[in-house]
């Protein structure tokens, strides 16, 4: 591994960061994989993963203080939730719908984080909902004069869903230490963002809200992070939300029910695939001499077996017991 | 002890709570300035604007920040203006904060409670009227409250804002301002899910709740003067959970059971009160499980002639005590 | 009267036009009185009237062509539902809640427009909610390869609501023939405008969804008939929707139920009373020789004379039948 | 004639009617893709890009459009991807949809059909497994559909979109592609409010519909061959409005009736069927009208362990036939 070294694009980040960085974006990576791989073994009936908008998920979370700023995913960001310290143990017991799973154990469907120690907020399968959420817990903090930061991400189908509009009016009327995060993928399941919105890029609609939008190039993890790290500082300081548009691409289909060939050309797939944000990031560190081949491949390995390692622990945990689906329907002692 | 109505025991009921708990704030629509009917009346004056906050006109958001809020260290009381206007809030109330424990398996939970008006007989029209209780009680994860007396107001109001988990608290508009009763000063709290036998009787049991509640007792009354036939008027309060024991234990005593509702008769939370007696007191009932309801017409017209023709009132409460009883 | 005469500010009204926009105006202020005053003797149970807000009203309605356009009014747009053709007779049947009137037949409360064959579209007293149904209506006329306009009007404060950004983003995709009037009145019942948003002007929310937004002064019925005409023009043309919001004030409480000296001072109340649409548009066609002090109160007198007699009307026509409050839930024969 | 399962059969209705009528079209999620169970598979290409449109991710507008719309000579099937994301579109449908003949006394009418696959069984999870037809059949001015064949889900697709009406067309999932069964490829339509009696029984009626039909079914199979009780399965299909004929009939001859249905238990729409039988057919019982449901918990946890132990299936139904018919 590298030694710390300074980052060369400026933004205060340390050599070991940016390998961690990179790190967690292969992991990210190869979760997701190793998620559908399983589903096609027919382990585990659903799949829904994040492949391709690794730089988006990772660069937008390492801006936070992981424990103390609000964590509010949506089903892609197994990235996110690795940088705010959940584990591939975690992430499979989940995928795998196992009792002892943080999550939910095994009552949401995967990929719908939660681990309330992280502040990583439970989600549900509807889409925008969450937004609302991220910007209760942001007023929250502001009513209680506490300097925490909450980040929510969606994808740009969300941005339609009337929520994202109540939610956004809400936070900057009261100018909520809320960073937005619009993980930009092109599509809405088969719906193509020319269909989903009449607008370049829907960063514009911050400003009528009354706060900043940026949008930023969503696979390059930097460029990612210091539009981040921006709005966490802003955010921060007092000085309200920013609207942050990541433009990536899901290089998977939607969810293992999906087949992406019905509505994109495989052209139009590898095209993407050559923006590989992992690849690209791999290329900007060996450029500027913090990665090399070898050292590359061994992180490889080492996610490899982390993810082995995690799968074979999840896959011998036990379900989850049938006559536990009648708790927690309502908290099961008095007070909060 | 002081006398006073519905809306103000509504008020002094967050008020103390406010008071006790820092945590607790109330958010709305309007709610800084004391609320359409005043329910919120001088809680800007007492805990200033960061815990008496008007919202933009947005009931999603007032729903979903709540659910945020209380996810992090805030109690919020949020105040839907009328219940006609819960549905934009539907999604955030059904899929999320009454689902939010479960699909965390007890991670999160989310004591929010969301105040509403609901209920007709005010000329209120089709979109001041409703009545919205058939369709949350239906909703695993929540839990919902329907009151139409001073004193059960207040305490049943401080439970909701106590209670760990999401509480949809429904006060009877028509009920607001209807009497003034007696209402403790000091602090008292009264259990959600506990239904409360308002008149004892041995002929016929009445399960009813909101401003039927008041109509059944008027009908229990004429029955009694006019016809000596004695009607049990039971007050469901709670919704759901819903107090199962006090129904069967009533319907098993006077083997009649008269159900009745203000909303509409068709899924109405009636029919699951019906049910419910015809499935676990069968062996008792000496005549059939009778509904008394208004039509499954939009509730409710405005013009007063409609709108009086649509309501169960305690005329037509009567006649159908009548009708059973002779049965 | 006046005579045909040249507009004088360009628009291309006649005199004629011009006295009629102000009769309108007049027409709408006095029946929103006569509703206000029925409910204080007793005859109503309810009045929401929107005496201030007739420019606004008057000047938009004026650029659509009645009975082919589509009209889709708030509780407020007396003033609207006059110029495309209701008549006083219509409105205080509606007020009085009388079985023959067109708009509900007194099942819905006053104010809530309806009038099919002038295609006025019955509303909710939910706040938003139509701003969506006059996207579909121009969706079909788009569909149909019809030169229709829809128009809708609604307040400030329901551009908080979910389904004002659900329409207009709706609107924009199809670039429809659509025009967003909003009777920006400074209030949400108490709520001042700037616990509603963070913007100055709304408006710039338009930008957001691809079409252009236009902020006017809502009191001056010829700048606001000026931007109503070339939103409409525009959408006639193919070229798609536009949000206007007109920035005016109601002089009188929310509705009968409301106590605004709650919320607003006396003070702020005048201030607006000094910039009366009606007054100051009377003043302009004075200044232009227009009008005469004889001609406006000639105007005033048949105003009074017209409510008068179509309060008496109202007032003796029967109540609805009471058994027919079971009629209409559904359709009473098949097909349609 | 061709065997065709559900989801053939939803997609041949609603082709044969675009072609019938060229008022028809259909909007929503990814249904120019053919949407997400293939429902509206070929539309685009049959009819065009104006007649099969790609929506916003947006409920409210989906419906909301479509109301609009229908005011205006069109005739809109809108597809609400699952019925779980039905309720951000709740206030346009009973607010608008719902009560605009009904406030406009009878002026405007509402055309639209809603399709929306419902129902659980297929590891959805608690956010693609819900029943939503306890809600929507509460509201007056809507009609209820829930079809779990595919010859009765072309007969009554046809009548919902030439209904003049909303119609709420639910489509129960799991029964999708559960059987390949007969289905007329010429035009014809089965109204709307007419339930069906799916096996001849004389010992106790089986009232239910959707997924639930099935298991019912089979577990009449069940108690016929191992316990020779002779059980009658209704399928409701239409739940508003309600066919109380059919169901009284059943139940004066059978004298006995189980309601089953796959929602929570309260509040869910066998409250309704329930509360039926317990007024109407009272002298008629020989036994406590009984309820099989899901227990009040969301619908459904993820794993399968979860979801099969909460949601009702054969054995659980033939167990309670066999309590029912020994009372
Ligand atoms: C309210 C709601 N409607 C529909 C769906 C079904 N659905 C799941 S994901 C999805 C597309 C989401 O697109 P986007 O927000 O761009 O996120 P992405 O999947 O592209 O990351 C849809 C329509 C849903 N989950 N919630
Ligand atoms: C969805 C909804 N929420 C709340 C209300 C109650 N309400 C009626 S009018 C109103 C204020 C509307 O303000 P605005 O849109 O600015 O219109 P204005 O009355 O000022 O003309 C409110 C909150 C409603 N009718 N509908
Ligand atoms: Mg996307
Ligand atoms: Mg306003």
């Amino acid at each position: 591994m590298v030694s710390v070294r300074e980052s060369p694009g400026g933004l205060g980040l340390t050599g070991d960061q940016l390998m961690d960085m990179l790190y967690k974006m292969m992991l990210a990576r190869a979760i997701g994989q190793r998620v559908r791989m399983l589903n096609r073994m027919g382990k585990v009936p659903f799949a829904v993963t994040g492949e391709g908008q690794e730089a988006a998920q990772v660069g937008t979370a390492y801006a936070l203080a992981p424990g103390k700023d609000w964590v509010v995913p949506y089903y892609r960001d197994i990235g996110v939730v690795l940088v705010i310290g959940q584990t591939p143990r975690d992430l499979l017991l989940e995928a795998l719908a196992r009792g002892e799973s943080v999550s939910s154990g095994g009552r949401n469907m995967p990929s719908h984080f939660s681990d309330p120690k992280l502040r990583i907020v439970s989600g549900a399968a509807v889409v925008a909902t969450q937004i609302v959420h991220a910007v209760g817990t942001a007023f929250a903090s502001k009513l209680r004069g506490l300097d925490e930061v909450s980040m929510v991400w969606f994808g740009d189908g969300a941005t339609s869903e009337g929520d994202c509009h109540e939610a956004m009016n809400f936070a900057g009327i009261h100018g909520l230490p809320v960073v937005f995060v619009c993980e930009h993928n092109q599509y809405a399941i088969s719906v193509p963002w020319t269909k989903q919105m009449a607008v370049e890029n829907v960063s514009v609609r911050a400003q009528g809200y009354g706060f900043p939008g940026v949008t930023v190039d969503g696979n390059d993890v930097l460029a990612v992070y210091g539009s981040a790290r921006e709005a966490v500082d802003r955010a921060r300081r007092g000085e309200g939300p920013t609207f942050i548009e990541a433009k990536t691409y899901r290089l998977v289909p939607h969810t293992s029910d999906d087949d992406d060939r019905r509505y994109r050309s495989r052209e139009e797939v590898e095209k993407w695939a050559k923006k590989d944000p992992i690849i690209r990031f791999q290329a900007y560190l060996q450029e500027h001499g913090l990665l090399d081949a070898k050292e590359r491949d061994d992180l490889a390995m080492k996610v490899a077996e982390e993810v082995d390692a995690a799968t074979e622990y999840a896959e011998n945990a036990p379900l989850p017991d049938p006559e536990s689906a009648l708790k927690h329907v309502f908290a099961e002692e008095k007070g909060r | 002890m002081a006398e006073k109505n519905m809306v103000e025991a509504v008020r002094d009921a967050m008020s103390e709570e406010m008071e006790r708990d820092p945590r607790v704030i109330v958010l709305g629509e309007d709610v800084a300035n004391g609320g359409v009917f005043r329910a919120t009346q001088g809680l800007l004056d007492e805990f200033g604007p960061d815990r008496c906050i008007d919202t933009p006109l947005a009931e999603s958001a007032i729903v979903g920040v709540a659910i945020g809020a209380s996810l992090n260290g805030v109690i919020p009381i949020a105040e839907i203006q009328f219940a006609d206007f819960i549905h934009p809030a539907m999604d955030q109330i059904v899929s999320e904060a009454a689902r939010l424990r479960y699909r965390s398996n007890g991670g999160w939970g989310c004591p929010i409670t969301i105040r509403a008006p609901y209920g007709a007989g005010i000329h209120g029209g089709p979109y001041h009227s409703q009545s919205v209780e058939a369709i949350y009680g239906h909703v695993p994860g929540l839990k919902v409250v329907c009151v139409a007396t001073p004193y059960d107001a207040k305490g049943l109001l401080k439970s909701a804002i106590r209670d760990p988990d999401p509480v949809l608290f429904l006060e009877h508009k028509r009920a607001y301002r209807l009497h003034r009763w007696d209402v403790p000063d000091e602090d008292y709290t009264i259990p959600i899910g506990e239904a409360e036998v308002k008149r004892d009787g041995k002929d016929i049991s009445l399960i009813t709740y909101g401003m039927m509640l008041h109509h059944a007792l008027k009908a229990a009354e004429t029955v009694e003067a006019e016809d000596g036939i004695s009607a049990e008027v039971i007050d469901l309060r709670t919704i759901s959970p819903l107090d199962k024991e006090t129904i069967l234990k009533s319907v098993e005593k006077t083997g009649k059971a008269l159900v009745v509702y203000e909303d509409n008769l068709t899924g109405g939370f009636g029919a699951e009160v019906a049910a419910i007696i015809a499935q676990e007191a069968f062996d008792f009932l000496d005549g059939p499980v009778t509904r008394v309801a208004s039509p499954d017409v939009p509730i409710a017209p405005y013009a007063g002639v409609l709108e009086e023709y649509v309501l169960p009132n305690p005329a037509k409460i009567a006649s159908a005590i009548r009708d059973l009883a002779a049965y």
